[in-house]
């Protein structure tokens, strides 16, 4: 491995900007870290180039650790965004400034110089001052200097931010080829998905400091594993469905998903949809479709932009509720659609017009967290609970929805059930009767359960914990979705019995190192480890009660056991909020 | 007046502003030194030249423009260090003294002069320890250097800080990745980008300290042709109601500083233009 | 840009334009600071007699109100005495000027014709109603043992006189050391200068002064600009052994500087040092002054005038009052400028001009 | 203009693999070190003698220097020129700024020379040049006392000297500022249809304002302290043309040490002043980030 990142951690001020990145670049790879500005990715990029330091994990060049070497001895290149050309050197002296440190003989200087400018086509350039040359010229330079040294990685950090589109191209080009034709392992920052897309073997998403999703291009195009990944590359519509023995279900309309996994012995349950806008078919009526109908709607909106035709497509009622992109709960749901000349010329569409809709493609995500369900006694609790800011801001980055739900039965324990199933993450504000209301929800569908007290801030750290092995699974996935969208730690809590001999002690090591590597491996989620011994509630709220701001992520496969150890847990009054994942074992005990 | 005399701009107020600063600077500081100049050139060939290399005002030559010199490049390198720690480093206190950098600027240069002889005199607080070295900095062409220092200081480090703070860390970046030491890119990078700047500080030290009067007859010694500088010759002719005597020495002393400072602005104005030629 | 952005800015703004009006204010007070309703003079003075004249000046004008009924304020303006000069030929309106030596004053009556030629007689005494001497400062308890001006060239001794170019004071002390050394070539008969019989004597004699002048400022560390200067160099830098001051400084220095760590010795013979007074024919004609000035010079020859001088150190020219501080100010054998250099243009061209004897003694070619 | 370190800056920079260690330390102390060995022989020796000195005698004596009515006088007259010569020279400042930085023409370089050029003449020639002009025997001197007029010697010519002493610290402060920064905004602003006054005040002088508020910081510091050419020019008569530097020597040959320096002592409050105003105006702009 030419670049090996281990659980990198950076912070400013305590909070992290570069959070948990692990990341492997191949041998000759051109690797590109996309995300949008303050993701992190330029400090990432930064932290390898050795310009700025790391406070957690490490990071090897070609197996070699260079975490606490010096930039001058990693022997990267660097090109940055705005050049940093030395102003007061010609072209030939910027080139040869690693060579000059070097103390490498002036022949060969200016043997290397030549050949580096025959690469990047600057030819003759030698003694022009930068601010005599073009930005892209300057660019050029740049890269020609980055490489001089013959630098075991290429690092460019948004080297084409500062340059119109036509140079930007150009520039794309040539960089392609000079990497091809040097075989230089290269990693490269961008915000702009589709320069990903031209240049990258593969693409890391980064967003809020943590490396989200990596893979090929059009791997992470097809089949995103998170919703950012899914808006970020190229726009997408993101829908609201549940999953059912018979596929995935729209609202009122079943559709026949041959392209979606099966329920894989879980529960009914709402799952998040995407569909890009060229997988969507629009025929004038039901019958026209060659592809699953979804539902009928109007056109609102037509934008001609050459090869392709934009369009929004009001739903009618049949879809009302199912989208995620507005906030309005009742709104009706807007799609996007793209439309090649070809379908165009087949089916000429105006505004206004009513039509079929139907998709031929659709990508499920894995995320087990789709929508968030306010639930209190009466509206006014669970309006005020919808309003919680901390929940508003994590349904916006999620970018889902918050419904209320007014469940008088709330907590009781009188075995009253909830008219229809819960669906979503059910959110309830933090009480005594806490640990009731959970159970109860719980009992009704819930698969998770959010609890929140009134005033906390977003959390710093996320502490996960499991009752049983048994909810160990779905706990990291619910895990594993939050931090994508929350910028705070993942620390994982092993907690042994105080009197665990010493025959038991490895096995809890183990436990850990097995959660890791799943939490890795699966999910993508990379998180710290720690091992306690005593009581589970007491050590939880232990830990909790240590530093503010934190937030609790408990795996429940077994109510009683829940009633048992959280009970206490959820009655005092802390100052973390609390996401309760639930696995009834029972199911999995007859299977 | 602006044909082929000025590039063309769409700015307003060219005429207005130029006339301003043209008139004032002619009123305040032209016409006072013609007047200065007409005096010396009162006296004729013979005198003028007589006046200007009598050896006394040749040691005071001597003195002043070596003790200037000295002192503007102690200035440069300390102002320098003064300026990059302002810059580059916090610790406690650093906004104080960053305040009190300006301080020659206020203080009436005869208070320095005095200050500064209270201190380094034999029995001063500094003093006494250069003494038991064998250093006499009080009344000798020492002190003249300490004085002159004092005075020129202000002038390097408000130089130097702004262009400092401007030097793109981005060019240390890059040298570093490069490969380059703390020192060579000091040398390679840090440096060339701020000589100008370095040189102008340089220049008004040098150009204010050749002049100084106040505060170096405290430490001087005044002693004739050892430790006389030339402003004090130029008292001293006033003294004897040589006028244009005076004149004529501050006239020579005033063209060398002129010639200076030209020659630092027109080599400023080219390396701007050097930097920032077409391209774009 | 936001609200407090701008607020900022705006304060600036405004006070700039406080400081507008503010100028403008300044100018107008000083514009109509012309003349108020009672009598102004300006006595341009040199340095050391502030504190003398700041009494006179007060005396005079309780007498003034007294005899005339009318109020008369005295301003005051003191640097170095040529200095003082030159301001008053390039246009400082003095009445009255008191400086610290005649060259001065007749230098002002040469370059700008600004008094009369005979300023000098229309005062009694060479119109120097006090006068004062030249003596030694050591350090407490005299470890050098210097006595009189000899011992100023014993080795190892360090002498601290200010600058004869820029100090009228330090001419005096030059003076007096030089008429010192004639005097004792001369065996005590300066007469013998003017007399034709004794050329080559009095040529051996002043060569022998020159060499003793010139032994004596190679003893010197620092040429301070003015009297004050040396004095402070002396006292509060403790540079040199002895300093070289007019009587009345040395005084003074003896009770405001650190009493106690000095003391006076005064030699056997010095120069009777006569700072004259004068008023400036020009000015108090055009400003109708005449009468209140040579009033106020004549105050100066009133017995509260000459007890005030010997108050501040300044020997009085009136006998009872000089008998009355005889403690302070010992009999001194004096030799007078004219009896010695003629006068005082004589002895600035001979000594002090550019190329004189000074400079030679500094190495500086004569021309 | 002064400035301090970017501190987010500099902690990224000590987090840096290869900086964190002695050697980096050693010279960050070292920097430190020297520097502040060099200032505190220079310059606070100095001026610890200063304060030493006002204060030897307890505060009752300090403050009793300023009860005097000559001492009043001239703080009064030195506050009086700074009040005239520094919103002077100001315009001066920001018309030959504007004149230098925003238009290229010939002899830019030579009109630059000039405005640096009082700082290149000694204080006792600049006193002298206005005593050949409206001295008595000077070029204007017999017009003046025709009409009687007093320039040298009196508040004009105090103004004059320190004018010409102060001349160009504004200007060259505002210029390299104006220069770097560029004709783009104002451009904008001319193209949107303002006016130049309007351009000036709304575009150029918030983006210059603290090279601006230096430039005259330094100006009135410079104003207030000017010896040397003001006693040329003064005639010293006490309570009338002695401003405060001269009042200070002129108390230091009287041996009153203590009232000199508490006249000093109150010159170099003028850093404390600057000090002020610099926190009070990043406090306020601190404000406005957040």
């Amino acid at each position: 491995m030419s670049i090996t990142l281990d659980q990198v951690t950076k912070r400013y001020q305590g909070a992290p900007v570069v959070n948990d990145v692990s990341l492997e670049v191949a041998e000759g790879e051109f690797f590109v870290l996309l995300g949008p500005s303050g993701s992190g990715k330029s400090t990432l990029l930064r932290a390898i180039a050795g310009l700025t330091g790391v406070d957690h994990g490490r990071i090897a060049l070609h197996g070699k650790d260079v975490t606490h070497i010096s930039a001058r001895h990693r022997g990267v290149g660097l090109v940055f965004q705005n050049y940093a050309l030395f102003k007061h050197m010609t072209v030939a002296e910027n080139i040869e400034f690693a060579l000059r440190v070097r103390r490498m003989k002036a022949a060969e200087r200016r043997a290397r110089r030549k050949e580096l400018l025959r690469l990047v086509a600057l030819e003759g350039m030698d003694d022009r001052l930068p601010t005599q040359l073009s930005g892209g010229q300057q660019q050029r330079v740049a890269v020609a200097r980055a490489l001089a040294h013959k630098p075991q990685v290429l690092l460019l950090d948004e080297p084409f931010g500062a340059l119109d589109a036509k140079i930007r191209e150009e520039l794309r080009r040539t960089i392609r080829q000079v990497q091809r034709e040097l075989n230089i392992t290269t990693v490269l920052v961008t915000h702009d998905q589709e320069e990903a897309f031209a240049l990258a073997d593969r693409i890391g998403v980064m967003n809020l400091g943590r490396l989200l999703e990596t893979g090929k291009p059009h791997e992470l195009y097809a089949t995103p594993a998170t919703r950012f990944v899914a808006t970020f590359l190229g726009a997408a519509n993101l829908l609201l469905a549940r999953q059912t023995a018979d596929g995935i279900r729209f609202g009122a309309a079943p559709v026949d998903a041959r392209a979606t996994e099966k329920l894989d012995g879980m529960r009914e349950h709402e799952v998040v949809a995407v569909v890009r806008p060229e997988e969507i078919e629009l025929a004038p009526t039901r019958d026209k479709l060659r592809t699953n109908y979804i539902g009928s709607g109007t056109i609102d909106e037509i934008v001609f932009t050459g090869a392709l035709e934009r369009m929004r497509v009001r739903l009618a009622n049949g879809g009302v509720g199912s989208q995620l992109s507005t906030s309005a709960n009742d709104a009706p749901a807007i799609l996007e659609v793209t439309r090649t000349q070809h379908e165009q010329r087949h089916f000429p569409l105006t505004p206004g017009q009513a039509v079929a809709i139907g998709v031929r493609r659709i990508h499920v995500l894995p995320t087990p967290l789709s929508s968030y369900t306010a639930c209190a006694a009466d509206k006014a609790g669970a309006e005020r609970l919808a309003s919680h800011p901390f929940l508003v801001e994590l349904a916006s980055r999620m970018k889902t929805r918050i419904v209320t739900r007014v469940e008088p039965a709330l907590g009781s324990l009188d075995g009253q059930r909830a008219d229809k199933p819960i669906s979503g993450v059910a959110v309830i504000a933090a009480r005594a009767d806490a640990a009731a209301q959970v159970e109860w929800l719980l009992e009704n569908g819930a698969a998770e359960v959010l609890v929140l007290p009134t005033h906390i801030a977003p959390p710093q750290r996320v502490l996960i914990h499991w009752l049983d092995e048994g909810a160990r699974r779905p706990t990291l996935a619910v895990a594993a979705s939050l931090l994508r969208h929350v910028p705070a730690e993942a620390v994982y809590v092993g907690i042994m019995p105080e009197n665990a001999n010493d025959s038991q002690r490895p096995f809890g090591v183990r436990t850990l190192l097995d959660a890791r590597s799943e939490a890795q491996a699966v999910h993508g989620l990379e998180m710290r480890t720690e091992l306690r011994f005593g009581a589970a509630a007491e050590e939880l709220q232990r830990q909790l009660n240590a530093e503010p701001d934190q937030m609790l992520i408990l795996g429940v496969s077994d109510l009683a056991q829940f009633r048992a150890t959280c009970a206490t847990l959820l009655s005092a009054a802390t100052s973390a909020s609390l996401m309760v994942v639930y696995q009834p074992t029972e199911r999995r005990g007859t299977t | 007046m602006n044909g082929g005399f000025r590039q063309p701009s769409i700015l307003p107020g060219f005429g207005l502003t130029l006339g301003f600063t043209t008139f004032f600077l002619s009123a305040i500081v032209l016409l006072p030194l013609a007047a200065l100049v007409v005096k010396a050139t009162s006296m004729g060939w013979r005198d003028f030249i007589e006046v200007l290399t009598d050896p006394r005002a040749v040691a005071s030559y001597r003195l002043s423009f070596g003790a200037a010199l000295l002192a503007a490049l102690i200035n440069s390198v300390f102002g320098f260090v003064i300026a990059w720690t302002l810059v580059r480093y916090d610790f406690p206190g650093r906004k104080l003294i960053d305040a009190l950098i300006d301080m020659p600027f206020a203080l009436p240069t005869a208070v320095s002069g005095i200050a500064l002889t209270a201190v380094f005199a034999e029995n001063g607080w500094i003093g006494q320890y250069l003494a038991q070295l064998g250093i006499q900095v009080a009344y000798t062409w020492i002190g003249v250097v300490v004085a002159l220092t004092l005075i020129g200081l202000p002038f390097v480090v408000r130089s130097v800080q702004p262009a400092l703070l401007e030097v793109q860390h981005d060019l240390e970046d890059a040298a570093e990745t490069l490969g380059a030491g703390r020192f060579y890119i000091f040398r390679r990078i840090i440096l060339p980008t701020i000589l100008p700047a370095l040189l102008t500080g340089f220049t008004l030290a040098f150009a204010r300290a050749v002049g100084e009067y106040g505060s170096v007859i405290f430490i001087a010694g005044n002693l004739p042709l050892k430790t006389e500088i030339t402003p004090l010759l130029i008292v001293i002719k006033l003294e004897q109601f040589e006028y244009a005597a005076a004149a004529a020495l501050g006239f020579i002393m005033l063209i060398m500083s002129f010639a200076m400072l030209l020659s630092i602005n027109l080599l400023q104005a080219w390396g701007r233009r050097r930097l920032t030629a077409s391209g774009r | 840009m936001n609200g407090t952005h701008m607020n900022v800015w705006q304060s600036v703004l405004r006070a700039l334009r406080g400081l507008g009006v503010l100028a403008a204010a300044a100018l107008l007070t000083a514009c109509g600071d012309g003349q108020s309703s009672s009598i102004t003079l300006l006595n341009v003075s040199y340095d050391p007699t502030r504190e003398f004249y700041r009494d006179v000046n007060a005396a005079f004008a309780r007498e003034w109100l007294e005899q005339t009924g009318e109020r008369v304020s005295i301003r005051q303006s003191h640097a170095g005495s040529g200095s003082q000069a030159r301001a008053v030929i390039d246009g400082l309106d003095a009445d009255v000027v008191t400086l610290a030596l005649a060259y001065d004053i007749d230098s002002i009556q040469r370059n700008g014709k600004r008094l009369a030629a005979n300023w000098q007689t229309r005062f009694p005494d060479n119109s120097s109603p006090y006068t004062s001497t030249i003596v030694f400062l050591v350090r407490a308890g005299n470890p050098k043992q210097i006595r009189d001006w000899p011992d100023l060239i014993k080795p190892g001794v360090s002498v601290v006189t200010p600058n004869p170019k820029t100090s009228g004071g330090a001419r005096w002390n030059y003076l007096a050391a030089w008429g010192y050394a004639l005097h004792k070539e001369l065996g005590g008969d300066l007469s013998r200068l003017d007399d034709p019989a004794a050329a080559e004597q009095v040529r051996a004699a002043e060569a022998a002064a020159e060499a003793f002048v010139k032994e004596l400022f190679s003893r010197v560390p620092v040429l301070d600009a003015g009297a004050r200067g040396a004095t402070n160099t002396f006292v509060q830098r403790q540079i040199g052994d002895v300093l070289i001051a007019w009587e009345n400084e040395a005084l003074l220095a003896l009770r405001e500087l650190k009493p106690g760590t000095v003391e006076i010795v005064v030699p056997s013979t010095s120069i009777l040092a006569e700072p004259p007074v004068a008023v400036v024919d020009t000015v108090v004609d055009r400003r109708g002054t005449r009468q209140v000035a040579e009033a106020y010079l004549k105050f100066l020859y009133s017995t509260e005038g000459q007890e005030l001088a010997a108050k501040h150190y300044f020997r009085p020219r009136n006998q009872e009052v000089l008998e009355k501080y005889r403690e302070q100010f010992p009999p001194i054998e004096l030799f007078t400028i004219a009896e010695v250099f003629q006068d005082w243009n004589t002895a600035h061209a001979k000594h002090f001009a550019d190329g004189g004897v000074f400079d030679r003694i500094y190495g500086v070619k004569a021309q | 203009m002064a400035g301090g370190p970017n501190k987010a800056l500099l902690a990224e920079i000590a987090s840096r693999p290869g900086r964190d260690t002695i050697a980096s330390n050693l010279i960050k102390w070292g920097f430190i070190a020297v520097s502040l060995a060099f200032l505190a022989a220079l310059l606070f020796a100095p001026l610890i003698t200063v304060f030493a000195t006002a204060l030897s005698k307890g505060w009752q004596m300090y403050i009793a220097s300023f009860e005097d009515s000559d001492t009043l006088a001239a703080i009064r007259l030195t506050l009086t020129t700074a009040a005239i010569v520094v919103p002077l020279n100001t315009v001066f400042g920001i018309c030959a700024a504007w004149a230098i930085a925003k238009f290229e023409f010939k002899g830019k370089s030579v009109l630059l020379t000039l405005i640096d050029l009082p700082i290149a003449v000694s204080p006792v020639i600049s006193g002298l040049v206005y005593v050949l002009l409206f001295g008595v025997h000077g070029w204007f001197g017999l017009w003046l006392q025709e009409h009687d007029i007093s320039i040298i010697y009196a508040l004009p010519g105090i103004v004059l000297a320190t004018m010409f002493v102060t001349f160009p610290y504004v200007a060259r402060e505002l210029i390299p500022l104006m220069q770097q920064l560029g004709n783009d905004e104002e451009e904008a602003a001319i193209t949107l249809g303002a006016g130049g006054l309007m351009t000036f005040f709304r575009v150029t002088l918030p983006k210059v304002r603290w090279g601006l508020v230096y430039g005259v910081i330094l100006c009135n510091a410079r104003a207030m302290g000017e010896f040397g050419a003001v006693s040329v020019i003064s005639g010293h008569i006490r309570g009338q043309t002695t401003t405060m530097p001269l009042h200070v020597e002129m108390l230091y040959n009287e041996y009153n040490f203590v009232g000199a320096f508490a006249v000093a002592s109150l010159l170099t409050m003028l850093a404390v002043v600057t000090l002020v105003i610099k926190t009070l105006v990043e406090w306020r702009t601190g404000i406005r980030k957040h």
